[in-house]
């Protein structure tokens, strides 16, 4: 008995120090609030020659294919622009933390940066999930997000700038484009997740009021790669499209079973709103070829801010690697930010707030605009062919730029939506 | 201590996809008999046992006392007075000779009592590991007995279960001579008050201990007995002790298998 | 059939406790945990010690199932889940006050008052006791149905995993109602206390630390008691232990039932103290997650296992900050030597590292204990 | 009616595909009791090897066609190494083994990306396989793609070969031996060891056909193997160990349950429905459809 308590006793004994080990080695690197635990808004440190900006992509897991190359494409804008000497006489230093797929993972690494590391701004993000994740740590902190992709609107956050497009400026062109064309009738297949759901809502809402069909409305969990179900409900609905919000793998599968059904882009094109350059390649234009994408930019997209755009990531990341629209609105964010920081004359968050309205920036897809209230930007709706050499050629362009109405507030069809 | 109760078997019959392994076994046993069941490979001993024991599915009737076996679940034939042991000493190798009995003594315990810490040695305990003569090794780990050793706190594990029929399937398979012949007299002192029954291959051991015999050859009883007359029916001659080499060869076939598998 | 006959490594003995000796050993962690811990770290390293030690709380109750009992379990994410929903949705509705939906529901709902199932949630106590209760529920009719059919082993496990699956996926599609992807997020208060201030994120804190001592408290005693030498023989021999009077399914049943019930605990305690729950801390990938920091600090040790949790975590943070795909292999590497090479864990290394001493101090053989694998 | 057919159809194409996937772990999983996680890998192993095959060889059925023997061995080979390095080592610990295993899996995505890179890279399929065949024609046709039925051949292909192999072959006997009793198998001098190996290296490989085949209908990256491996899983759990018969009747029941079910709902809630549904055949029959009978006791 004795013996086995000393046993027991000194086991617990190094327990504790180790527990006290693992919290020292959790403290590695700790910084103590300066400020106090009253403090609530970490302030950004803007003493020194630097000022640092956070890059919040996921560098691992499964939407590390996609962000990854926002990552380098933010990395391209601040190299340019330390280049030219930086903003407001200091040079940006980037500060990348890895999202790792996980919405939790962002909402920790946001507080990081914001809390440690003490960033001017961040850039980032991907999927509304982690952005939704994100959302309450930006405006607790009262720290400023640019968020570079296309996403589902229904949200204005204060702390929050969307670079990419809302619903009025990438789905409801398309649904615009598709009407004119003679597409009485569309088929939904969508992923199983936030913006799919809400934009095929918005797609009903508009089907309705403009006298269009939809005959279908089918979602694949996020990965899922088995699509002949869906494909032959397609097919027997003889829809006149189909309208595709499927991200990352489902898309391969889901278009090598079209093609295997029959379907083709002139029996019954696909019009996606997730499918840029970079999917292109790993899905094949052999399946491809001839549907339709929506987007704000395509790497074709004509303009010298362009050619230079993809001239320089060419340059820096490789000749193989096509530049897409997250990307060019991530880079874009980059310089917008500064434009506003130097309006402002100050990083702080509420000038550069407040200096947001009107800010322009010639994009490579062409001049934007940010509009102060909703703290989105004005661009210009363009569908893309996708053509055999994999590019996608743009067939229509909304002409001018559009204002972002993320809430559709100018829409009548959209008044019940939220 | 229970009362004795003898073991009613009635057209017993176990098959496994077409194979009949069992093929309608009579068998009394009775009150206090320290019974061997003996037969070749394959002559349904082990498979017997298990149809007993609730491991197996069987058809027929098995009386414990009056109370019909089949169609119960393993652990509540358990409960109703039955303890077995296999081939392969199983007793829980982590835990030690004191846990490993203190388990098989509380099959009945209410769920406070097993949330609780073991306190002290309950008496069963005490007395079975007096009894199988383990008391020295009471805080080794199982695992760490030898192979004797092994049966023997399996046979305690059954005494202090408190079971009224203990049915061991090869009790004596890799012991020493000074082993079985120990073994052999612990079974003569439970059988004082329970009734027992052993498969053995062990032939020495069987005519040293067994008060009746039964032979099994092709999933039904050939022959049964006192050692002697068993000894003497030509049939089992024929089949079994004729070969005289036979129980030999199975002796030292089932030594290296225990020893492999302890 | 399968593996109730595992000849484990993790040959840790049943050790005798003086309860008053590890008394003191809670007590030197108590110290770390509420003395040291606050002071040494920044509001947002101890915010992150705060989710660590929640993946610690399941860890707890994986020593118990997996490593006491032999059952692993790949589905914790589910229990985790259910308490995190339990909590959140109580909180969400708190958020949105009275009358009010929360505010996902009004932008991607189309009801106008709560769904039923919420309801109930709308009262704190019901929605703290679902925390607990609801995994356990759940684990207890799962369990019942499959270990009464003795689907065990690796049929277990894939089982499980299956399972933590299809609820990913069922919470996924129902996002009128659970927020799909993107789970319940911006969660502001918790009780009436307001999560943004740090001294209530502390609290928070605390309140976590102190329920991972009440876990370990708890499993120790189960562990050490009757019920816990039975774990351990069912783990080794369902079928010994099924000839012996008892029914095996319950035992494995307790024990996956207070499993469920601390990674419900632990599901619930995380929502305040990051914020946010969601599909994403549910399906295959963290429940695997969860067993492996057990598994490296060494399955069947309770402190090992709260440990190597912890261990883990922190290491997760550390490494894919710096080395996103490095953390990758480093991953699977601490899968391959944890479980092939080093069965026991770190736990185990302790125990050799203090036998080789004894022996030598002694200058006697050391204690008879079986070391290294068998077979 | 056509709705009806087709869907039967689709499940027995989606069938085809999981006993391809299922059907090397049926053999790895009844030879030594080991769940192999990693064998969504050996899938993508396959799935890359033509990929590769394809950058040097232009022609989409040429290519394929020896995709077909090389990801075999590519695969084979990648299982054997796991089975020398780690399995054997981990013999009666199944549970083990299962997460060591998915260690193993973690580090081979990580050594795909870092070597093909994280994206999915696509292969041309070869245009025979790309179209369809009308089988009943009118208004409302019925199609089957020709990549199904190519893939439905090949999966039967490896059935009946496997099965010949474990019939007619001495390997096939061995290999039946072991998975019966290891034991005794043993004590008869069959060397378990090199049996084993050999399993391993047939199983792992036929993951690699499998790998072949889903670059018709799937994406080829990184993740591919883990999307698509719980499902075989699955199949192997309801099929029960070391029959073939078990894997190919549930392989096809799935398929069909789910394709059906899908129809009728939801993906998400068919995928929900199934696994409900397997949990309740798990009441019926705890070892799945098939067993093997034993006589060992614990």
């Amino acid at each position: 008995m004795s013996s086995g308590s000393s046993i027991f006793r000194r086991r617990m004994v190094a327990g504790a120090a180790a527990l006290a080990a693992a919290v020292a080695l959790s403290a590695c690197g700790a910084k103590t609030d300066a400020g106090g635990s009253s403090d609530k808004a970490a302030k950004a440190d803007t003493s020194g020659d630097t000022v640092k900006v956070g890059l919040l992509n996921s560098l691992s897991g499964t939407m590390a294919i996609s962000e990854v190359t926002v990552r380098d494409s933010l990395k391209l804008a601040i190299d340019e622009i330390n280049a030219k000497g930086g903003v407001l006489g200091k040079k940006i230093q980037p500060i990348s933390e890895d999202g790792a797929s996980d919405w939790p993972t962002f909402a920790e690494k946001a507080s990081k940066l914001i809390r440690e590391d003490r960033v001017v701004a961040t850039f980032g993000c991907w999927t509304s999930a982690s952005r939704k994740a994100v959302k309450p740590v930006f405006e607790k902190n009262k720290s400023l997000l640019f968020y570079p992709v296309q996403y589902e609107g229904l949200e204005e956050s204060p702390y929050i700038f969307y670079t990419g497009a809302t619903t009025n400026q990438q789905i409801v062109p398309a649904l615009d484009y598709l009407k004119n064309q003679g597409k009485k009738s569309i088929y939904l297949v969508g992923s199983d997740y936030v913006f799919p759901r809400t934009a095929n809502k918005i797609i009903k809402a508009y089907a309705k009021a403009n006298g269009m069909k939809v005959l279908g409305e089918d979602y694949a969990p996020l990965g899922s790669t088995e699509f002949s179900t869906i494909a032959n409900k397609v097919k027997a609905s003889k829809a006149d499209a189909v309208f595709n919000t499927l991200n990352g793998d489902s898309n391969v599968a889901f278009f090598k079973e079209y093609k295997s059904a029959g379907l083709t882009a002139t029996s019954m094109p696909v019009v996606s709103v997730s499918i840029a350059e970079e999917e292109v390649k790993s899905i094949g234009s052999q399946y491809l070829a001839g549907q339709l994408t929506a987007w704000n930019y395509y790497q074709t997209t004509a303009g010298a801010a362009n050619t230079e755009f993809v001239k320089a990531y060419k340059a820096k990341y490789g000749q193989g690697k096509p530049t897409s629209d997250p990307m060019e609105a991530a880079y874009t964010s980059v310089y917008l930010w500064k434009a506003m920081v130097e309006k402002a004359g100050s990083f702080d968050p509420e000038k550069v707030k407040a200096a947001s309205d009107g800010i322009t920036f010639d994009a490579p897809e062409g001049k934007v605009t940010v509009d102060g209230a909703s703290q989105h930007i004005y661009k210009t709706a363009r569908i893309g062919k996708i053509g055999t050499d994999g590019l996608i050629e743009q067939v229509w362009d909304s002409g001018k730029a559009i204002k972002p109405d993320p809430y559709l507030k100018g829409y009548d069809w959209a008044s019940g939506l939220s | 201590m229970s009362e004795l109760s003898g073991l009613r078997i009635r057209q017993l019959r176990v098959s496994f996809d077409g194979f009949k392994a069992v093929d309608g076994v009579d068998l009394d046993v009775q009150p206090g008999d320290l019974r061997f069941l003996i037969g070749p490979n394959g002559a349904g001993k082990t498979t017997l046992v298990d149809a007993v024991t609730g491991l197996v599915k069987a058809e027929g009737s098995v009386l414990f006392g009056d109370e019909e076996l089949l169609g119960r679940s393993v652990h509540k034939i358990a409960r109703s007075g039955i303890g077995r042991t296999f081939q392969t000493a199983t007793v829980f190798e982590e835990l030690t000779v004191l846990q490993n009995l203190d388990i098989a003594a509380g099959a009945g315990r209410g769920m406070l009592t097993m949330l609780r810490r073991r306190k002290d040695v309950p008496e069963s305990v005490a007395r079975a590991l007096e009894t199988v003569g383990l008391a020295e090794l009471a805080d080794s780990p199982a695992g760490t007995l030898a192979h004797g050793q092994k049966q023997w706190l399996e046979i305690g594990m059954l005494l202090v279960q408190d079971v009224r029929l203990l049915l061991l399937d090869e009790p004596v398979a890799g012991m020493s001579h000074d082993e079985r012949q120990a073994t052999g007299e612990l079974l003569e002192r439970i059988s004082e008050e329970r009734t027992v029954v052993v498969i053995e291959h062990d032939m020495d051991f069987m005519r040293s201990f067994a008060r009746s015999v039964s032979v099994l050859h092709a999933g039904k009883v050939l022959s049964e007995g006192t050692v002697a007359e068993v000894q003497a029916d030509r049939r089992v001659q024929e089949v079994y002790l004729g070969h005289a080499a036979a129980g030999d060869v199975l002796d030292t076939a089932a030594a290296p298998a225990a020893v492999q598998e302890a | 059939m399968t593996d109730s006959r595992m000849p484990l490594l993790t040959r840790i003995p049943l050790v005798k406790g003086h309860s008053a000796r590890a008394r003191a050993g809670f007590a030197a962690a108590a110290v770390a945990l509420f003395g040291l811990a606050p002071l040494a770290l920044s509001d947002f390293r101890l915010g992150l010690l705060a989710k660590y030690l929640c993946t610690a709380m399941v860890a707890v109750g994986i020593c118990l199932a997996w490593g006491r009992g032999g059952l692993l379990t790949l589905g914790q994410g589910v229990f985790f889940g259910l308490g995190g929903y339990a909590m959140a949705m109580h909180l969400k509705i708190a958020d949105a006050g009275p009358g009010n939906l929360p505010d996902f529901m009004q932008l991607y709902g189309t009801a106008t008052e709560l769904p039923w199932w919420w309801q109930p949630f709308a009262n704190p106590l019901f929605a703290l006791a679902a925390t607990v209760l609801l995994p356990m529920l759940v684990a207890a009719l799962l369990g019942s149905f499959i270990f009464r059919r003795r689907v065990k082993g690796a049929y277990f496990a894939i089982l499980s995993q299956a399972l933590t699956a299809a609820f990913a996926i069922w919470l996924i599609g129902q996002q009128a109602t659970t927020g799909g992807t993107n789970g319940l997020t911006d969660i502001q208060g918790f009780f009436g206390y307001d999560l943004n201030d740090p001294v209530n994120q502390r609290m928070v804190y605390f309140v976590i630390a102190a329920a991972l001592l009440l876990l370990m408290a708890l499993a120790r005693q189960l562990i050490h008691s009757r019920y816990g030498e039975l774990l351990v023989a069912v783990r080794d021999s369902e079928e010994r232990v099924r000839f012996l009077g008892y029914d095996p399914a319950n035992v494995k049943l307790v024990a996956y039932v207070v499993a469920a019930g601390m990674a419900g605990l632990a599901g619930a305690l995380f929502v305040p103290a990051v914020g946010i729950i969601s599909p994403a801390m549910i399906g295959i990938v963290p429940s695997i997650e969860f067993v492996i920091g057990a598994a490296v600090g060494g399955r069947a040790s309770l402190v090992g296992a709260v440990l190597g949790a912890i261990g883990v975590a922190w290491a997760k943070t550390a490494l894919s900050e710096e080395f996103p795909a490095a953390w990758t292999y480093f991953q699977g590497l601490l899968f391959i030597v944890a479980l092939a090479f080093l069965p026991g864990g770190l736990a185990s290394l302790v125990g050799m590292v203090r036998r080789r001493r004894a022996a030598r101090a002694s200058e006697e053989p050391s204690p008879a204990l079986p070391v290294g694998e068998a077979a | 009616m056509t709705v009806i057919l087709g869907q039967t159809f689709t499940g027995i194409s989606i069938g085809a595909v999981l006993l391809l996937i299922a059907l090397g772990l049926s053999l790895t999983f009844g030879q030594m009791n080991v769940i192999n996680m990693a064998h969504g890998e050996f899938i993508m192993a396959g799935a890359y090897t033509t990929y590769v095959l394809q950058k040097s060889i232009t022609s989409a059925g040429l290519s394929l066609l020896i995709a077909l023997p090389v990801a075999f061995l590519v695969a084979g080979a990648l299982g054997a190494l796991l089975e020398w390095l780690l399995i054997r080592r981990l013999y009666l610990r199944p549970l083990d083994t299962l997460l060591v295993t998915w260690g193993v899996s973690l580090m081979l995505q990580q050594l795909a990306r870092d070597i093909f890179g994280a994206p999915n890279v696509q292969t041309r399929a070869p245009d025979l396989l790309t179209g369809n065949i009308t089988l009943i024609g009118g208004d409302d046709p019925l199609t089957v793609a020709n990549s199904r039925l190519f893939i439905l051949g090949l999966a039967i292909a490896a059935v009946v070969a496997l099965s010949l192999t474990l019939r007619m072959t001495s390997l096939g006997r061995r290999i039946r031996g072991v998975v019966q009793n290891r034991d005794l198998a043993e004590v008869s001098g069959i060397s378990t060891e090199r049996v084993d190996r050999t399993a391993f290296f047939i199983g792992s490989g036929l993951a690699g056909v499998a790998g072949v085949a889903l670059t018709l209908v799937g994406p080829i990256g990184p993740t591919m193997g883990t999307n698509i491996i719980i499902d075989a899983f699955l199949v192997i759990v309801v099929g029960g160990i070391g029959q073939l018969k078990g894997t190919v009747i549930v392989a096809f029941v799935l398929g069909v349950l789910q394709s059906v079910l899908e129809y009728s709902t939801t993906v998400s809630v068919a995928k929900v429905l199934v696994l409900v549904g397997i949990v309740a055949f798990l009441q019926w029959r705890p070892q799945g459809l098939y067993t093997l009978r034993t006589r060992s006791l614990v």
